[in-house]
C-alpha cells in the first residue's frame, strides 16, 4: 500500500490551483503546461490507485484516518472500494483530457484552469471520503466553482442563465440532503460522522422510510434524475468543453454515487422501502430522456439529453438493489462517464472550428477531421450499447437486474431507448460527418491537433478495453458491490 | 359421383369473385353483376345442400325461388336506380356517386 | 452389367459436347458440328446396342436393366437415382436416339455451313444472305457453334429423361429440356417475336411444371420413393394409394397425385389449356421445332403418362368405369384433338399448321390413354415421332429452298407463306416425295403408312371398350387432319406456282435431304411392327410384335382390343375423304383460301386460333403484371409496410417533440396544445372515414363482418 | 501445427479482424498494394476452414459440437467465450469464409477510402463468423449486433450515390442514408427484443452456455414473474422470432431488405444476401427449434403462413421491378421463404421423416442461395458498372456486345430460377417434399411463388441480353473482365457441382440435422 | 358415371373462367356477355343436381331478364358500350385482397369439414321434383306465404323501378 496516496490526489490539484494564480497571467504557454503536468500527475496516481487495488483484498484500501472536528465526532478519513476505485480513474482521465482540449480557452485561462483544479480536488474528494461531514464538504467544493466556470467562460447566450439554474437545483440539492443526513447523525446516537460507523448503526424502520427520500433525492438531483434534470442540458450547453466533460463525465456520477454511498447503504430498509416506485421516476428519465436526444437540433443538446438518459440507467441499476443490477451500474458510471466526456470534446472541437452547432448546419466533417469522426462514432457505438464496447457490457447486467428484480415491465419499456438511442446517434454522425460540407464552412474546418488526439485516443482506449476484456474492472466491481450487498442483506 | 364439396369450392371461387367486382369496380352496373355473381354463388350452395343433404323436402329449391324473385326485384330496382342516377349525373360511377357524404 | 454401364453412359456425350463447344471451340464451326453430330451419333450407338440388347431379352418387363447410385443422404436413408430400361423406355430411346440423330446432321445444312458469312448478318437475327459474285446466296448462321451445343443440351435432357429411373431425374431432364427450348426457341433473340415466343412457351409450361413438380412432392411424400419399380409394380401399394383420400375431398391420393402429374403433362405436351406456346414456338430454327415438337420435348409430355400409367389409373382395371383422372385425360385430350385440328385448317405458315396438327396428335394419344388404350397411345408415340419429324424437316427444306428462291429474285414475301408456294414438286422433288409420305402417314392413309396403323389401334380401341364420344371426336379429328394435310401438300408441291421465289426455289444440300429419307423410312415402316393379329390378310404376314413388347412394361399385360370392321372402315373413310376433299378445294386456290367464303366469321374464328392468345393476355398476363407491381409491390410493399414503418418513426419523432413542448413550455400550456392537437387530429381522422362512398363504407362492413371469420380462420390453423 | 489445430476456430474467427487492422496500417496511397493485402488475408480463414471442413467428421455415430474451445469472458454474469461447430455451422462458415474473398475480389473496382472499406469488410466478416461459431448466448449477441455496424458504413458510404427515397409529407433524404438507416434501426429495433428474451433466459437459469441452456430451459415449469412458464416462453419465442424473421426476412419484415440490397455497393450485396440474411435462419436452427420445442409446434402454422406470404409477394415484387437489383433482392425475400418454411414445417412435425428431409433442405437451400443470390447480385454490378443505371428499360439487347457475360448471366439466374441439375433445385425440392405432407395448403400455395420466380428471372435475362440491340450501349460496353470471371469461378462450380452432387455437403447437413432434431 | 365429373370440372371450369373475365373486363358489354355465360354453367349445374325445374328458371329469368336488361342498362348509361376506361377504384388493392381472403377462407373451412365429401343420395326414380316443388309452393303447409311476399315483393320493385325511372317533368 502506498500511503497518503489518496491524500495526494485530493490536494495536488487545489495545490496547483493555489500556484496557478500566482503565474504570470500573460505566459499562457506556462500556464497551460503547467496544467498539463498537473493533469497529468493526478492521472497518474488515479491509475496507481487503480492498479494498486486489491480486488481479493479488505473492503477499504489506501485508508487514511485523522481527527478533524473530534468534538463533533468529525474526522478525515478517506479510502477507495471498488466501486469508487474506477471512478478515481476516471476522474483522473478526465481532468487530464480535459486539460488537453482547454487548450483552445484564450481569455483568463489562469482561472479557468484554477478553478477548473478545485473542482477536480472536490470531485476526489467526494469519492474517496467515508466521513459524511467530509463528504458534504467536498461536494460543496466541487459544486461552487461550476457556477464560475459556466458564468464566466460558458456560451454567452445562455450562461448565466444556466449557470444560476444549475447552481441552484445542486445547492437546495445538497441542503436537502444535509438535513437528512444531519437527522441521521442525531438519530444514530453515535456522535459520529463515519459511515462505517453509520453502517453498523441499525436506524429504525420508520425513521429510514422517513429520510431516505430526502437523501437519495438530495443528491439524486445531481445525477440528473427525473423531474430534478433540467439543469442539466441547460448547464451542459452553456458549459465550456472541459467543464461539460467534467460535468457530465464525473459529476453526475457524483451525484448517483453519492446517493448510493449515503442514501441507500445508510437507509437499506429506507431503500428497499422507496425504490421501486422511484424506479419508475428512472424509467422515465431513460426512456423520455432517449426521445427528447432525438428530436434535438442543437448538437451539444443532444448530447446532454443523452446524458440525462443513460444516467438514468445508473440510478435504475442502484434501484434494482441486486448484483446484477449494481455491478452494472457502477460500470456504467465509468462507460458513461468517458463516453461523455469524448461527446463533448468533440462537440467542442466541431464547434470551435465551425462555430455552430445546429447539425442541419454541419456536414462531411469526417473528411477534415477523420480522427475525432471515428472517436466520435466509436462514443456513438458505447452509447447505443454496442457489444465490444463498455456501453454493452455496462447495461446488459442492469436490464439483467431489472429481470431478476422482477421488473420485466420496467426492463421491456426501457431497452426501447437503446433503439431510439441507436436512431439519434445514427441521424447525428451521418448528418454531421458524412454527406458533403456545407459551402459556409469551406475553408474553416482544419483537422484536431495532435495532443487532441491522444486525449480522444485515451478514451477510446478505455471503452474499447472494457468492452472487449471486461474483466480488466470487474473484480473490483463485484468486490465493492459485494459488500453493499451485504449492508442491504444485513439490514 | 361427384362430392358435395366440390360444388361448395366452385360457389366459394364464385362468391369471392363477386365479392371482388362489387367491392372494386367503379361501374354501378358492374357492381349490379357482382351483386348476381354472389347470388348465384349462393344459389348453387342452396340447391347443393338440398340435393346431397335434404333432398327428401323441397325446402331447398323453394328457397331457391325466393332467391331468384329476390335478385329479380334487386336487378330491377337497382338498374332503376342507375338509369336515374345516370340522368342527374351523367354518370354511373359509383366512386363519384357520393350524395351520402356529410 | 455392362449394358448397365452403356445405359449410363448414354447421355453423357451430348452434355460433353455441349461444355466443349461452349468452353473451346466456340469459334470454329467444323470442329463444333464434329463434335455435336459425333456426341450424338455416340449416343444413337450406343441407343442401338441397348435397344438391341433389350429386345433380345425375354420379358424385360419383368427383369429390365437397372443400376442406380445413392445420391441424396437424408436422414436415415439414402435417395438413390438410378437408369432404367424397359420396353417402353427401349422403344423411345429408339426413335429419339434415331430423330436426333437425324435433326443434328440437318442442321448442318439448314444453317448453311460452308457458305460465305453475311455482310450484314448479326449474332442473334436469322442470317440475310450474302452477295457472291452479283446475286444473293444464303449465309452462315452467326451463331453456328452455339446452336449446335444448345441442341446438344436438349439432347442431353431428353436422353436423361429417357433412360432415368425414378421421377426426380426424368424431371430433372424435363426441365433441361425446357430451358434448352427457351433458349433455342429464343435463338434469334433480337427478334422481339422470338424473345416473347421463347418466354411464352417457358413460363407457359412452368404452370405444367409447378404441379407436376408438387406430384413429385405428394407422391414421394405418400410412397417413399420415385423409384418407378418400386411404385408402380407394387399393385398393393397403387391399390393402398388409391383407397386413401387426398387433402381434397373427394380425390383419391392416387388421383390428386395423377392429376397434378399430368397438367405437367399437360403443360409440356401443349394440351388444351396450355396449348399456347407451341404454335409460336415456330419462331425458332427448324430442327428446333423438330426437335420440341416431333422427337423430343412433346413426346416428354405423353412419355410421363406413359409411365406413370399404372399409377395414373389406379383403382381401374380393363372394362370397368374410367376414374377420375382418366376421364380428365379422356377428356382434354379429345377436345384438344379436335380443337386443334379446327385450328389447323385455316393457317397459313406451312410450320403452323404442322405445329397445331402435332397439338392434334398428342391429343390423340392422352385421349388413348384416358380410355385405357396403353399400347395404342405408345405405339402413336413413336410412329407420330417419326413422321412429323420427317414433316417438320421436309418443311424446314422447304422453306429453305423458298429463301434461297428469295434471295435469288430478291421478293419481298414471307418465304413461309403457304400461299407464296406451288408447284414445288419439280424444284425439290426428295423433299417433294418425302413429304407426300409423311404426309400420308400422317392422315392415316390405309395400309402402308405408319400412321394408320397407330391411328387405327387407337380408334378400335375406343370403339371396342364403348367410349362412342371420344370415339366419334376422335374420327371427326382425323378426318380433319386429312384434309389439312392435304391442303397443305396441295398448296406447297402442287399446281403452279404462285410467285418468282417459287419458280426459283432449289433443292436443299444432302446433308439435309439424306435425314428426310432416312426418316421416311421408318414413316412407312414403323408402323408394321404393330399389325394387329386378326387384321384380315395382313394380320398374319408380321406378328403384333410392338403390342407383346411394349404390353410387356405393365404388370398385367393387357390383351388387344378385339378385332371389329366398323373401326376400321371408318378410319379408312376419314383418311381417304379427307385426303381427296382436301385436294378437290384446293388444287385451284389462289392467293385467297378458298374456304374462307363458306366459312365465314368462322373462318375469323379460327385463324385467330380461338382469340386464346389475347383472351390469356387480359385475363392472366395483364392482371398479373398488375397484381405484382400495382398490388404486392406498391401498395402492399410501399404503401402498407413501408406506410406503417413510416408512421411509427413519425410517432416516435413527434413523442420526442411532445415530451419536450411539455417540458418546456409551462405546463398547462403545454397540455393545452396537446390535448388541442389530439381532438384535432381524431376529428381529421374520422372525417377521413366519411368519405360518402358506397364501396367504401362496404369495405369497412365486409372487413368487419368477415373479421369473425377470419379468426376462425386462424383458429383453425392453428 | 498443434497449436493451430487446437485453437482453429479461434483462428478462423479472428483472423479477418487482424486483417483488418493490418489493412488499416498500410499506406493509403498505394491502393493495389491494399486491395492484393486484403484479399491474401481474406483467404487465410477460408485456408483455416478448409482445414477445419477436411478434419471434420461426418460419420452420423459422432454428434455434437467440435473444435469446441472456452474462455472465461464475462464472469460476473456467467457469460464465457465458447466456441464450437457442428455440421450446420460449419456448413455456413464455409459459406461465409468462400463469398468473403470473392467479395473482396469483387470490390477492386472501389476507389474511394478503399482502405477502410476493406477494413470494415473483414471486420464484417468476423462479426458474421462469430454468430455461427459462438455456442454463448451472450456471445451470439454479441457477434450478431457486431455484424451490424459495417454493413451500416458500407452501405452509407460506398452505397450507390444517386436516388432519393421519400419519406413523408414530401420529405426527402438521399437513397442511401434511407437504406442504411432502415437497415440499421429496424434491425436494431427488432433484436431488442431477442436482447430482452436472452437477458431472462441468463436471469433465471444463470447461465449463457447454450449446451447448458438446450439441457435446462425446454423443460423449466412453475411460473416465473407471476406468470405461468408457459406464457413467459410464448412471449420469449415471439422475441426470438421476430427478431429472426427480420433479419431472414419474412414477410411482412422484409422492407428493409431490398432498399438495403439495391443502394449496397455490389460486393455488399453479395455478402448481405449471401451470408447475412443466413444469420436469421441460423438462428430459428440453432436457437428457437431447440429452446422452444414446444411453442416453435404450436406458432409454426404460423410461421408458416408468413413463409408462404414471403415467397408469393416476393416472386410478386420482383416480377413487378424494373430496377434490375431491386428485383434480384426480392428474389432473395422469395427464396429464403422457402428456408423459413422447411424450418416451419420442422418445427410442427419434429422428428419425422419429412421434417428432416425439411430441414435438410432449408439448410441447403441456404447455402445454395448464398452462393446464387452473391453471383446474381455481383453480375447487376457488373453491368452496372459499365453502363451506370440499374434500370431494365435502358438495356436490351446487349448479348451480342457482351458474350462471356450473357451466359455466365443466364446460367446463375438459372441456378437461382431452381433449374433441376443446378444447386437451387435440389433445395427446393426438399424443403416442398418436406413441407407438403405437414402444411399441404402452404406448399401449394408456394407454388404460385415458384411460378413467378419463372416469371421474374426471364425478365430480367430478357430485358437485359435479349431483343433488339439498343444502339446506344453499341462500343460503349466492354464484356467481362478476367478478374470478374474469376470472382464468379468458384461460385459458378459450385452450383454445378451442388446440382449434380448435392451429398458431399448435404452429408455433412443430414447428420447435423439427424444429431440436433432426428 | 364419371363422365359427369368430366362435365362438371369443364363446366366449372367455365364458369369460375368467364366469371373472372366479367369481373376483370373492363368493356362492360363484354362482362355483360361473359357474366350470361356464367349464368348459363350455373344453369348446367343446376341440371346436374337434378333440379331441372331450377335450371329452365334460370335460362329464363337470369339470362332470358336480367343479364339482357343488364346489357340495355350499360348501352344506356354508356356513350358508346366499347369505350375502355379505368374499370377499378381507388382501393381495390383492399378489395382484391379481402376478397382472396374470404375466398380462401371459405375453402380452408371446407378442407376442415370432416364430411365435405358426402356423395348424393339417390333421388327416388318415381319422384318428380318439378311436381313436388309445386305443390310445396303453394301448398298451405308448405311455402305459401313466403311465396306470395316474394310475389308481393316483384309488384313492389316493379311499381318502384317504374317511379324511379321515370324522366323528370318540370317543376317536379
Amino acid at each position: 500500500m502506498i500511503p497518503y496516496i489518496l491524500s495526494a490526489i485530493v490536494f495536488l490539484p487545489i495545490l496547483a490551483g493555489a500556484v496557478l494564480l500566482f503565474l504570470p497571467a500573460r505566459n499562457r504557454q506556462l500556464i497551460y503546461r503547467f496544467a498539463l503536468a498537473v493533469a497529468f500527475l493526478a492521472f497518474l496516481l488515479s491509475i496507481v490507485v487503480y492498479f494498486n487495488f486489491d480486488a481479493a483484498g479488505p473492503r477499504y484500501q489506501f485508508i487514511e484516518k485523522y481527527d478533524w472536528l473530534p468534538a463533533l465526532g468529525i474526522s478525515y478519513h478517506v479510502g477507495v472500494d471498488g466501486i469508487t476505485a474506477p471512478l478515481v480513474l476516471l476522474t483522473g482521465v478526465v481532468i487530464f483530457t480535459g486539460v488537453i482540449i482547454s487548450q483552445r480557452i484564450d481569455e483568463r485561462p489562469r482561472e479557468f484552469f484554477a478553478f477548473l483544479f478545485i473542482l477536480a480536488s472536490g470531485v476526489f474528494g467526494v469519492f474517496v471520503s467515508l466521513d459524511l461531514f467530509a463528504l458534504f464538504f467536498f461536494y460543496e467544493i466541487a459544486v461552487f466553482p461550476m457556477y464560475l466556470l459556466i458564468a464566466l467562460w460558458g456560451w454567452k447566450q445562455t450562461r448565466e442563465y444556466a449557470a444560476m439554474k444549475l447552481t441552484l437545483y445542486l445547492f437546495i440539492g445538497s441542503v436537502v440532503a444535509l438535513v437528512g443526513a444531519l437527522a441521521m447523525y442525531f438519530a444514530s446516537g453515535l456522535g459520529t460522522f463515519d459511515m462505517l460507523a453509520l453502517e453498523g448503526a441499525n436506524f429504525s424502520a420508520e425513521f429510514q422510510n422517513f429520510w431516505f427520500p430526502f437523501v437519495f433525492f438530495g443528491f439524486a438531483v445531481l445525477g440528473g434524475i427525473f423531474p430534478f434534470h433540467n439543469w442539466s442540458p441547460d448547464g451542459h450547453v452553456a458549459a465550456p468543453t472541459a467543464v461539460s466533460m467534467f460535468h457530465a463525465g464525473v459529476l453526475m456520477k457524483l451525484g448517483a454515487f453519492a446517493a448510493l454511498r449515503v442514501g441507500i447503504m445508510l437507509l437499506p430498509i429506507g431503500a428497499h422501502t422507496h425504490l421501486p416506485w422511484i424506479i419508475i421516476l428512472t424509467l422515465v428519465n431513460v426512456v423520455y430522456g432517449a426521445f427528447i436526444a432525438m428530436v434535438q437540433t442543437d448538437f451539444k443538446y443532444m448530447i446532454g439529453f443523452s446524458s440525462v438518459s443513460h444516467m438514468g440507467l445508473v440510478t435504475m441499476g442502484f434501484a434494482t438493489l441486486n448484483y446484477n443490477g449494481l455491478v452494472g451500474a457502477s460500470v456504467q458510471m465509468v462507460s458513461h462517464g468517458v463516453m461523455t466526456a469524448l461527446f463533448f470534446a468533440v462537440v467542442g472541437m466541431v464547434y470551435d472550428q465551425a462555430h455552430t452547432r445546429e447539425i442541419p448546419k454541419l456536414g462531411g466533417l469526417i473528411r477534415f477531421m477523420p480522427f475525432a469522426a471515428v472517436a466520435f462514432i466509436i462514443a456513438g457505438l458505447v452509447s447505443m450499447g454496442m457489444p465490444g464496447f463498455s456501453g454493452f457490457i455496462a447495461e446488459f447486467p442492469i436490464f439483467m437486474g431489472l429481470w431478476a428484480g422482477g421488473y420485466p415491465l420496467i426492463a421491456i419499456l426501457a431497452i426501447i431507448s437503446i433503439a431510439v438511442t441507436a436512431a439519434y446517434i445514427l441521424r447525428a454522425v451521418s448528418r454531421v460527418f458524412f454527406g458533403d460540407l456545407p459551402a459556409e464552412l469551406e475553408g474553416h474546418v482544419h483537422d484536431i491537433r495532435p495532443s487532441e488526439k491522444l486525449a480522444l485516443g485515451v478514451l477510446c482506449l478505455i471503452m474499447i478495453t472494457v468492452g472487449v476484456y471486461p474483466n480488466i474492472i470487474l473484480p473490483m466491481v463485484q468486490s465493492g458491490v459485494n459488500a453493499v450487498l451485504a449492508l442491504l442483506g444485513g439490514a | 359421383m361427384i362430392p358435395l364439396s366440390w360444388y361448395l369450392y366452385l360457389s366459394a371461387g364464385l362468391f369471392g369473385l363477386g365479392l371482388y367486382a362489387v367491392l372494386a369496380r367503379k361501374n354501378a352496373i358492374a357492381i349490379l353483376m357482382g351483386v348476381e355473381l354472389m347470388l348465384n354463388a349462393v344459389n348453387i350452395n342452396i340447391v347443393a345442400f338440398w340435393r346431397y343433404l335434404t333432398p327428401q323436402n323441397m325446402s331447398g329449391q323453394a328457397f331457391a325461388v325466393m332467391v331468384f324473385a329476390v335478385a329479380a326485384a334487386e336487378v330491377a330496382v337497382g338498374l332503376a336506380l342507375v338509369i336515374s342516377v345516370y340522368r342527374r349525373r351523367k354518370t354511373v360511377d359509383a366512386s363519384e356517386i357520393n350524395l351520402m357524404k356529410w | 452389367m455392362t449394358t448397365e454401364i452403356l445405359i449410363w453412359l448414354i447421355p453423357l456425350p451430348p452434355l460433353l459436347a455441349f461444355f466443349l463447344i461452349l468452353l473451346f471451340t466456340r469459334r470454329n464451326h467444323a470442329l463444333s458440328h464434329t463434335l455435336g453430330v459425333g456426341a450424338a451419333f455416340l449416343s444413337w450407338l450406343l441407343g442401338m446396342i441397348v435397344f438391341l440388347a433389350a429386345i433380345g431379352v425375354e420379358h424385360l418387363g419383368e427383369q429390365p436393366f437397372t443400376s442406380s447410385v445413392g445420391w441424396l443422404p437424408l436422414g436415415s436413408d439414402v435417395f438413390s437415382v438410378g437408369v432404367l430400361i424397359d420396353p417402353l423406355s427401349a422403344v423411345t430411346l429408339f426413335f429419339v436416339a434415331w430423330t436426333v440423330l437425324m435433326i443434328f446432321i440437318y442442321s448442318i445444312g439448314y444453317h448453311n455451313f460452308g457458305q460465305p458469312k453475311g455482310e450484314h448478318d448479326v449474332p442473334g437475327l436469322p442470317p440475310h444472305g450474302a452477295n457472291q459474285h452479283g446475286h444473293g446466296v444464303p449465309s452462315v448462321e452467326p451463331m453456328y457453334a452455339r446452336f449446335f451445343a444448345f441442341i446438344a443440351l436438349f439432347a442431353f435432357g431428353m436422353f436423361t429423361l429417357v433412360v432415368s429411373d425414378n421421377l426426380l431425374t426424368l424431371f430433372v431432364g424435363w426441365e433441361i429440356m425446357g430451358l434448352c427450348s427457351y433458349l433455342l426457341i429464343g435463338f434469334w433473340y433480337a427478334k422481339p417475336s422470338a424473345r416473347a415466343a421463347a418466354i411464352k412457351a417457358f413460363i407457359t409450361t412452368r404452370v405444367g411444371d409447378v404441379f407436376m413438380l408438387l406430384g413429385i412432392v405428394a407422391l414421394y411424400a405418400a410412397t417413399g420413393t420415385l423409384n418407378f419399380r418400386q411404385i408402380l409394380y407394387s399393385p398393393e401399394l397403387l391399390q393402398q394409394l388409391a383407397s386413401t383420400p387426398s387433402v381434397i375431398a373427394g380425390l383419391s391420393a392416387a388421383g390428386l397425385i395423377g392429376l397434378l402429374l399430368f397438367i405437367g403433362a399437360v403443360g409440356k405436351s401443349a394440351q388444351w389449356p396450355l396449348h399456347v406456346w407451341l404454335p409460336d414456338a415456330m419462331e425458332g430454327p427448324t430442327p428446333v421445332s423438330a426437335m420440341i415438337h416431333a422427337a423430343t420435348m412433346v413426346s416428354a409430355g405423353v412419355y410421363m403418362v406413359l409411365r406413370m400409367f399404372p399409377l395414373l389409373s389406379a383403382g381401374w382395371e380393363h372394362g370397368a368405369p374410367l376414374n377420375t383422372t382418366m376421364t380428365v385425360m379422356a377428356f382434354i385430350g379429345a377436345f384438344t384433338a379436335l380443337f386443334a385440328a379446327t385450328i389447323a385448317l385455316t393457317q397459313k405458315d406451312i410450320k403452323r399448321v404442322l405445329a397445331y396438327s402435332t397439338i392434334s396428335q398428342l391429343g390423340y394419344m392422352i385421349a388413348a390413354l384416358g380410355i385405357g388404350a396403353y399400347v395404342a397411345a405408345a405405339f402413336h408415340l413413336v410412329t407420330h415421332a417419326f413422321f412429323k419429324a420427317l414433316l417438320f424437316l421436309g418443311s424446314g427444306s422447304v422453306i429453305h429452298g423458298m429463301e434461297h428462291g428469295v434471295l435469288h429474285t430478291g421478293e419481298h414475301i414471307d418465304p413461309q407463306d403457304m400461299f407464296n408456294m406451288g408447284g414445288l414438286r419439280n424444284r425439290m422433288p426428295i423433299t417433294f416425295w418425302t413429304f407426300l409420305i409423311g404426309g400420308l402417314s400422317l392422315s392415316g392413309f390405309p395400309l402402308i403408312t405408319a400412321g394408320f396403323w397407330s391411328k387405327d389401334e387407337i380408334l378400335a380401341d375406343a370403339f371396342g371398350n364403348g367410349h362412342l364420344l371420344v370415339f366419334i371426336t376422335l374420327a371427326v379429328a382425323a378426318l380433319l387432319t386429312a384434309f389439312y394435310t392435304m391442303r397443305q401438300i396441295t398448296l406447297t408441291f402442287l399446281g403452279a406456282p404462285r410467285t418468282q421465289a417459287a419458280e426459283h426455289a432449289s433443292e436443299s444440300v444432302r446433308t439435309m435431304t439424306a435425314p428426310l429419307l432416312v426418316l421416311a423410312v421408318f414413316a412407312i415402316g414403323a408402323g408394321w411392327v404393330g399389325i394387329p393379329e386378326h387384321f384380315p390378310g395382313l394380320g398374319g404376314l408380321l406378328p403384333g410384335w410392338f403390342h407383346e413388347f411394349v404390353g410387356g412394361t405393365l404388370v398385367a399385360n393387357p390383351e388387344a382390343v378385339a378385332f371389329s370392321i366398323e373401326p376400321l372402315l371408318v378410319s379408312v373413310g376419314v383418311a381417304l375423304g379427307g385426303l381427296t376433299l382436301g385436294w378437290l378445294v384446293y388444287r385451284k386456290a389462289a392467293e385467297a383460301d378458298p374456304l374462307r367464303k363458306p366459312l365465314g366469321a368462322i373462318y375469323g374464328l379460327l385463324e385467330n386460333k380461338y382469340y386464346f392468345d389475347e383472351l390469356y393476355d387480359s385475363l392472366f398476363v395483364q392482371p398479373a403484371k398488375r397484381l405484382a407491381e400495382g398490388f404486392s409491390y406498391m401498395f402492399l410493399d410501399r404503401q402498407v409496410i413501408d406506410g406503417a414503418l413510416h408512421r411509427v418513426a413519425q410517432a416516435g419523432l413527434s413523442l420526442g417533440s411532445i415530451f419536450r413542448n411539455y417540458f418546456d413550455a409551462p405546463v398547462v400550456n403545454g397540455f393545452g396544445d396537446l390535448t388541442g392537437s389530439l381532438t384535432q387530429s381524431f376529428g381529421r381522422l374520422l372525417r377521413k372515414v366519411q368519405t360518402g362512398q358506397v364501396q367504401q363504407y362496404l369495405l369497412f362492413v365486409a372487413l368487419l363482418a368477415f373479421g369473425g371469420l377470419f379468426y376462425y380462420l386462424l383458429s383453425v390453423l392453428q | 501445427m498443434q497449436l493451430i489445430t487446437d485453437n482453429i476456430l479461434a483462428l478462423i474467427l479472428f483472423s479477418p479482424l487482424l486483417g483488418g487492422l493490418i489493412v488499416m496500417l498500410l499506406p493509403s496511397e498505394n491502393k493495389d498494394l491494399v486491395r492484393r493485402a486484403a484479399l491474401a488475408l481474406s483467404l487465410i480463414p477460408f485456408i483455416l476452414t478448409l482445414v477445419a471442413w477436411f478434419g471434420f467428421n461426418a460419420s452420423p455415430e459422432v454428434d455434437g459440437f467440435r473444435f469446441q474451445q472456452q474462455v472465461a469472458w464475462y464472469p460476473a454474469i456467467n457469460s464465457s467465450f465458447h466456441l464450437g461447430v457442428d455440421g450446420l455451422s460449419l456448413s455456413m462458415v464455409l459459406l461465409t469464409t468462400l463469398l468473403a474473398p470473392a467479395a473482396i475480389l469483387a470490390s477492386f473496382s472501389v476507389e474511394e477510402k478503399i482502405r477502410s472499406y476493406m477494413a470494415l469488410f473483414l471486420a464484417l466478416e468476423t462479426g458474421m463468423l462469430g454468430v455461427f461459431l459462438s455456442l454463448d448466448l451472450l456471445l451470439f449477441f454479441a457477434f450478431w449486433e457486431l455484424g451490424l455496424v459495417p454493413m451500416y458504413f458500407l452501405i452509407d458510404q460506398w452505397g450507390s450515390k444517386t436516388g432519393e427515397r421519400e419519406l413523408w409529407s414530401g420529405m426527402k433524404v438521399s437513397a442511401r442514408r434511407y437504406a442504411s438507416f432502415k437497415f440499421m434501426v429496424y434491425t436494431m429495433a427488432g433484436s431488442l427484443g431477442l436482447l430482452l428474451a436472452i437477458q431472462m433466459l441468463g436471469v433465471v437459469s444463470g447461465t449463457f452456455d447454450m449446451l447448458a441452456l438446450f439441457q435446462s430451459w425446454p423443460g423449466l415449469t412453475g411460473s416465473l414473474f407471476g406468470l405461468s412458464v408457459e406464457t413467459v416462453k410464448a412471449v420469449a419465442f415471439w422475441a426470438f422470432a421476430i427478431a429472426f424473421a427480420i433479419k431472414v426476412p419474412v414477410w411482412p419484415f422484409h422492407t428493409w431488405l431490398p432498399d438495403a440490397h439495391t443502394e449496397a455497393p455490389t460486393a455488399g450485396s453479395m455478402i448481405l444476401a449471401g451470408v447475412l440474411l443466413k444469420l436469421g435462419a441460423y438462428g430459428f436452427l440453432r436457437l428457437v427449434l431447440p429452446l422452444y420445442p414446444a411453442e416453435a409446434e404450436q406458432y409454426a402454422p404460423v410461421l408458416a403462413l408468413l413463409a408462404t406470404a414471403a415467397i408469393i409477394f416476393g416472386a410478386l415484387s420482383a416480377y413487378g421491378q424494373t430496377d434490375f437489383k431491386r428485383l434480384v433482392a426480392y428474389s432473395s425475400v422469395n427464396h429464403m421463404g422457402f428456408v423459413v418454411l422447411g424450418i416451419a414445417a420442422a418445427a410442427f412435425a419434429t422428428g419425422t421423416e419429412s421434417a428432416t428431409i425439411a430441414l435438410n433442405g432449408a439448410v441447403l437451400q441456404m447455402f445454395n442461395h448464398g452462393i446464387s443470390s452473391a453471383a446474381m447480385f455481383f453480375l447487376v454490378g457488373v453491368i452496372y458498372e459499365r453502363t451506370h443505371t440499374r434500370d431494365l428499360g435502358a438495356w436490351g439487347g446487349l448479348f451480342p456486345l457482351v458474350p462471356v457475360f450473357g451466359g455466365l448471366l443466364i446460367f446463375s439466374s438459372m441456378s437461382s430460377l431452381g433449374l433441376p441439375g443446378l444447386n437451387g433445385f435440389v433445395s427446393e425440392f426438399l424443403v416442398v417434399r418436406g413441407a407438403w405432407p405437414i402444411f399441404t395448403l402452404f406448399t401449394a400455395l408456394s407454388m404460385i411463388g415458384l411460378f413467378f420466380t419463372g416469371a421474374y428471372i426471364l425478365k430480367g435475362i430478357a430485358s437485359t441480353l435479349h431483343g433488339p440491340l439498343n444502339e446506344k450501349w453499341k462500343g460503349h460496353l466492354t464484356d467481362i473482365s478476367r478478374r470478374e470471371v474469376l470472382v464468379l469461378v468458384p461460385l459458378l462450380v459450385l452450383m454445378l457441382w451442388l446440382g449434380l452432387w448435392p451429398a458431399w455437403l448435404l452429408s455433412v447437413i443430414n447428420q447435423a440435422v439427424v444429431g440436433l432434431f432426428g | 358415371m364419371t363422365a359427369e365429373q368430366g362435365v362438371f370440372l369443364f363446366i366449372s371450369f367455365v364458369i369460375l373462367f368467364s366469371a373472372y373475365a366479367m369481373v376483370t373486363r373492363s368493356n362492360l358489354v363484354h362482362a355483360a356477355l361473359f357474366l350470361v355465360v356464367t349464368l348459363f354453367g350455373v344453369a348446367v349445374v343446376f341440371v346436374l343436381l337434378d333440379a331441372g325445374f331450377l335450371a329452365v328458371v334460370q335460362v329464363l329469368v337470369y339470362i332470358g331478364a336480367i343479364a339482357i336488361l343488364m346489357i340495355f342498362a350499360v348501352m344506356l348509361t354508356q356513350d358508346n358500350a366499347a369505350k375502355e376506361q379505368e374499370s377499378l377504384n381507388t382501393n381495390y388493392g383492399w378489395a382484391l385482397l379481402l376478397s382472396a381472403l374470404f375466398a380462401f377462407a371459405l375453402i380452408v373451412m371446407l378442407g376442415q369439414w370432416q364430411d365435405a365429401g358426402a356423395i348424393a343420395p339417390a333421388l327416388g326414380a318415381e319422384r318428380d321434383t318439378v311436381v313436388e316443388l309445386g305443390a310445396a309452393l303453394v301448398s298451405p303447409a308448405g311455402y305459401v306465404i313466403p311465396f306470395e311476399v316474394a310475389s308481393v315483393l316483384l309488384l313492389a320493385a316493379l311499381i318502384g323501378a317504374l317511379v324511379v325511372a321515370r324522366p323528370q317533368k318540370k317543376g317536379m
